[in-house]
């Protein structure tokens, strides 16, 4: 780190009770927008996964407009689309500023993506399965929430796993709107104010964030494999 | 009850394209046990999927209790399938599910109460001998303890129609018997129709009423499975019924033994009186049996032996005669 | 002033030794920020061309890769900050770049769309200031100035939200990125905004201002090299035609007044 | 050839500890067949699954040829496994494979050359019937289908040792005997030891010489086929002895009939002897079959019949005596 | 979009040749960094996915560690993590600027999100398949290479897919050290520069590569899938 060779570390320039305050931004942020992104994602990823070919809805036109969508959302910038959805955002949250404006940005630009792992793992589902739950009249609403949602389980638990730790990631350039949270710290102090020592500590709290994140994941995972 | 009119499935794989099935008719009565033999490949599960439109056929209609399928509507066919059961040759498993709600399903998908669940599900894995192994996930499960589970699950909802593909494939003799009787009491007791497929005859024997035999996604014979047991008329027929009972070929025998060999078939209460030894008894002909079955085809007595008579032709020919004279087929092995 | 002459003579000397003896092209890396370093220094790329100088603009988005880069050879020059920016830098990391010729300032300003002067403010309002250093920084100091807000003493242009001492109208204030400040304006009650970004956002600074920074500014924006190369024949080309008539006509006919050359 | 010592293998569930199988031991010479039976659950894939370590046991040793598997490293066992072709319950194939690659697949990994593993899958596919689905992938082949590339996948290496779950489950009873056959004739030929799982008596009647009955994880009785099927001694044994013709039970037939019911077992080549016929001749005693088989179990003829003797009971009682004394084994069903 | 509101979107402000250089820069990083991101991401999954629980190379502590050096890389945000890796930027690349400068930067960000993205599909694995392959005598290089890297081929074009349109939105980011290329562009004049029209060509020039991307990875996925 080449930011650290030239400067001493000066532990005192950490204001505890900012570090403390961008926790709970990152954890507010976080824990709001992967909800979102979740239940948005969900919906997204089942419906381009039931409308792709050879499924259950095969809607080429459906899944190739649904599918356009997704990708411009996912190649705009993270910043242009946070400034393109600025109008959403105000008549959701009633701000485009701070945490509460940084929400909506987030879910637009990680919904899609998880959106896609959704879909993935959708795909993994044995066929047989599906045939069964279909030759006991299942609904495809029953498909989706009874035989795909739960047969995918393991896999939709670790895209949720990835699709958090993205979002923290996405979190850091949510200051851009005077978002907050420790990204953001950890590059207003300590990159360009080059306090090494908030860098340190603000990422140090962003490795503890993603690694219980991951942590949680990898667990609820193995306790939901049954192969 | 079923009615397959004219179903055609062909599959395309790379450039070519098979049929699996061509041009099928059947027509299975209500309250019917009817069976599918066939070689590996020959389109039975196929054919036995294109019931419930889980294939959609190529070409022709799929009758179910005088609707026809072929013509519904997506929702439509949701509501008529609930009313066909279906055992999988490979099960099919929810595997992410215990064994317990595996079974309970169906239920669930017929929005039942949860107590009305709980209890079926009890009997449900009393009758297939799972009670120990309720809250285990298939992954943990044996063989045949899945197919079990499949095999619970198609009953639940206590179907008009059953399919059955090769359901008991996995499972030991006895285990196999046991679930025969089940299905046989229920079809005695709720006039439920199976259609099922297996290769092995001695499910045929026991519990169908009539059978077809495809090969090359044909039926080559049908009929009632006395009259295609007996009297095969097609090869691939012969070939199973042979199977039946033998795991040799008897014309393997001619040029061991030195008197004349004869194959007997015989049906129905005959088989419970002494003709052969009527028929001999007053001769000098001796007889060995050197191989053969006398059993019961569902509840109809049978034989099929193949007999050593050794003793001089003409008296062996009268005894022969006095047999054929029984109603007994009578034929000689050369 | 004295200084830029001499500094104009010594280029012009250098020039005229390159157009003599040189002809080979001498390439000079310069970064810069987009608005409007990057386009004075496009401006000034046929001049230099003339001289034998081939200038490569490396444009950042940012404040610290450049002051980063140069110190590490990996440009020649930067144009993008001002002193009290340069002198934190070099103080935080220990560098020693330094100015070699002060060019433009770029008056900051406050802007809004809700009120039209500071008195009206309401207690509580919502203010938006740059989130980087260098400007979030001097907003707040322009702030201070106009007795919005009172600052520490001494902190100067390392000012943060935390060394606000006295805020009577409990502004809230809010730091995000300096381009998306005029994104925001229609939101806020008062917005600090670059007088670059304001000028893109269609913003005429000295009309629409509430309050500016004055002429005197210290913000003036300098051309920042290494001890090693300061006084190379290339800066100093470089220097010159930065310095030029035709640089000053370009300032003053580009941004209509709102970014003032600060050159003689 | 195979040696298990005192192996036991235990799985938990949740809170439970649950023995899949306990202290098994188990001695297979080379070139023997080797037959396992049990009731579905009672172990006898976790048994197998043990020989070649895919289920380390929780207890016990492991010997295959010499070599104790349970204390070789991974890539000691990995050589070691070469030599022990597996077929799997269910098949377990590489879906993203046709059926050629799947076939080549223990080829490649012996790092055979490409023209002898060409050349060897060639043979392997006509082997098994399936050179017309060489560039299928599993998906497209039917049960039987994907039953066959199993087995010719696992035969490929010409293995010492073949471990068969329920090879022939899938298939049909002529494909299932053409399997045997070819099983038969690499055992004769090659001296290939087999261990094989199955449910089917046939199975076991046709090629096997010696079998082990598992109950509850536990080997219930051991010994030569013809000694256990004819003389089972344990109830499980004789439940799964009396699946091998009849799908009925014998004794249904009490009260029904008039006469003395007899059953009757005999090996060897008595049964090509006149035996039951000359017992009766000089009496006044009639006889029906009732029930019954003839067959041959791998090369040893036998008879299991259930006979109706009518006549006066001193004169059966002869005829009995008479027939004991030739060496069958006669018993009155009460 | 407010932005355009205030402007009139003049076209004349698009230089095409620069649109057509940024073209060719993304370009240039999303190839070179996708192949060592495949390279890199594909080895630490397996790694990951081999030596976690119940799998074939069980080695808690490997995982672990192999873990927190993955959430590590995957909490710091882009920009720091660019910054922080400078020095081995340098090694490899020469340069820590511009298009080659910001590759060495997107392969450690991607690669860990790759790998667990990989580990993810390598868990959908059939077991069945690996216990053939093992009672085969298969060497667990066999393994990984014959069984899992094939039959979870169809996840892994997807992972593939999904990790080449987020390393496109990566690039955009790489402006902080002069990587050049759209997302940079669009930043630069259509952000800072409130050059709408330079905004919406280099936007759509990225939608239109993401979504080639997009449907080149469904096609491969489809073409591969023998479900
Ligand atoms: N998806 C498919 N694509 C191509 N061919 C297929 C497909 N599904 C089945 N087939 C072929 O159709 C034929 C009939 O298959 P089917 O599964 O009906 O056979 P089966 O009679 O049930 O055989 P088994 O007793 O082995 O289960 C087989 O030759 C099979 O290879
Ligand atoms: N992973 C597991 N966890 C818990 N119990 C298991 C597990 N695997 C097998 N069992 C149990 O161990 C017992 C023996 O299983 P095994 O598969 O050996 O039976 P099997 O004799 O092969 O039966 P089948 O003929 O039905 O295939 C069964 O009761 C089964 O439920
Ligand atoms: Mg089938
Ligand atoms: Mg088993």
């Amino acid at each position: 780190m080449n930011v650290l060779k030239s400067n001493k570390i000066d532990w005192h320039q950490v204001r505890w009770e900012e570090v403390w305050k961008a926790t709970k931004d990152t954890l507010t942020m976080l824990g709001a927008s992967l909800l979102f992104t979740i239940i948005l994602g969900l919906i997204l990823g089942v419906v381009l996964f039931l409308t792709s070919r050879r499924q259950l809805l095969e809607q080429r036109l459906v899944y190739a407009a649904l599918s356009l969508v997704v990708n411009i959302l996912r190649s705009v910038p993270f910043v242009i689309l946070m400034i393109m959805i600025m109008p959403l955002t105000k008549a959701i949250t009633g701000t485009t500023l701070g945490v509460q404006g940084s929400i909506p940005p987030l879910v637009i630009a990680a919904a899609p993506f998880f959106a896609r792992l959704v879909e993935t793992s959708l795909r993994e589902v044995d066929r047989g399965v599906i045939e069964a739950a279909q030759s006991m009249g299942a609904s495809r609403m029953d498909i989706v929430r009874r035989v795909l949602l739960l047969e995918a389980r393991p896999g939709l638990l670790a895209a949720i796993t990835i699709t958090a730790v993205t979002l923290v990631s996405y979190t850091a350039m949510s200051g851009v709107i005077g978002g907050g949270g420790l990204g953001d710290l950890a590059l207003r102090y300590g990159y360009q104010r080059f306090q090494t020592s908030v860098m340190i500590v603000t990422v140090a709290c962003l490795i503890i964030l993603v690694q219980i994140l991951q942590m949680a994941g990898d667990y609820l995972v193995r306790r939901f494999s049954r192969k | 009850m079923i009615e397959l009119l004219d179903i055609s499935k062909s599959y395309r794989t790379g450039k070519t394209k098979v049929d699996a099935i061509t041009n099928i008719n059947l027509s299975i009565n209500k309250g019917e046990i009817f069976g599918i033999i066939g070689h590996s490949g020959a389109g039975k599960s196929t054919l036995l999927r294109c019931v419930n439109l889980l294939e959609r056929p190529t070409s022709g209609s799929v009758k179910v209790g005088n609707v026809e399928l072929t013509k519904l509507s997506t929702t439509q066919l949701q509501q008529e399938r609930r009313r066909i059961g279906m055992i999988f040759q490979h099960f099919n498993l929810l595997t992410m599910a215990t064994v317990r709600d595996n079974i309970a399903f169906p239920l669930e998908l017929a929005k039942q109460s949860r107590s009305a669940i709980k209890q079926r599900v009890d009997e449900l894995l009393k009758l297939v001998g799972l009670e120990q192994h309720a809250d285990k996930y298939p992954a943990q499960l044996s063989g045949g303890q899945k197919q079990r589970v499949g095999i619970a699950r198609a009953l639940a909802n206590n179907p008009d129609v059953l399919l059955c593909d090769e359901a008991t494939s996995a499972l030991d003799p006895q285990t196999t018997n046991a679930i025969l009787s089940l299905l046989l009491d229920i079809n005695e007791k709720l006039g439920i129709t199976i259609l099922l497929i297996t290769h092995e005859m001695h499910v045929i024997r026991s519990i169908c009423d009539r059978v077809a035999v495809i090969d090359g996604g044909e039926i080559v014979e049908m009929g009632d499975v006395l009259d295609v047991f007996l009297k095969p008329q097609h090869a691939i027929t012969m070939d199973f019924v042979s199977q039946i009972a033998d795991s040799f070929d008897p014309r393997e025998l001619i040029g061991t033994r030195s008197g004349r060999l004869v194959k007997m078939n015989y049906v129905g209460e005959v088989t419970y009186e002494p003709l052969l030894f009527n028929a001999v008894k007053s001769t000098t002909v001796e007889f060995t049996i050197l191989q053969g079955t006398v059993s019961r085809m569902k509840n109809t007595p049978y034989g099929q032996l193949v007999i050593e008579f050794i003793g001089n032709d003409r008296e062996i020919d009268e005894v022969l005669a006095s047999l054929r004279g029984k109603g007994l087929e009578v034929g000689e092995l050369k | 002033a004295k200084n830029n002459e001499a500094n104009n003579s010594n280029a012009g000397n250098t020039a005229a030794n390159n157009g003599n003896n040189a002809p080979q092209e001498v390439t000079l890396k310069v970064g810069a920020t987009p608005v409007p370093h990057a386009e004075i220094l496009e401006f000034i790329k046929p001049a230099l061309k003339e001289k034998g100088i081939n200038l490569e603009v490396v444009e950042f988005n940012d404040y610290v890769q450049p002051n980063t880069q140069l110190y590490e050879k990996q440009l020649d020059a930067n144009f993008f900050q001002h002193t009290p920016y340069l002198d934190q830098f070099n103080k935080d990391k220990g560098y020693d770049l330094v100015n070699v010729a002060g060019v433009h300032i770029e008056p900051f300003g406050a802007y809004s769309k809700k009120v039209k002067s500071v008195d009206e403010l309401k207690d509580g309002a919502k203010v938006v200031i740059p989130n980087d250093p260098s400007n979030g920084g001097r907003a707040l100091a322009l702030l201070a100035a106009n007795n919005v807000i009172k600052l520490k003493d001494g902190v100067g242009v390392a000012g943060t939200v935390h060394d606000i001492t006295e805020n009577p109208k409990n502004l809230e204030i809010t730091e995000v990125e300096a381009a998306t400040l005029p994104r925001v304006l229609d939101e806020v009650d008062l917005a600090l905004i670059n007088t670059n970004y304001a000028l893109e956002a269609g913003l005429v600074p000295t009309k629409d201002a509430l309050f500016i920074e004055g002429n005197d500014s210290p913000y003036v924006n300098i051309v920042v090299a290494r001890p090693d190369n300061k006084d190379s024949d290339a800066i100093k080309a470089l220097t010159e035609a930065l310095h030029s008539a035709d640089v000053k006509k370009f300032i003053e006919d580009k941004y209509e007044g709102a970014i003032i050359p600060a050159f003689e």
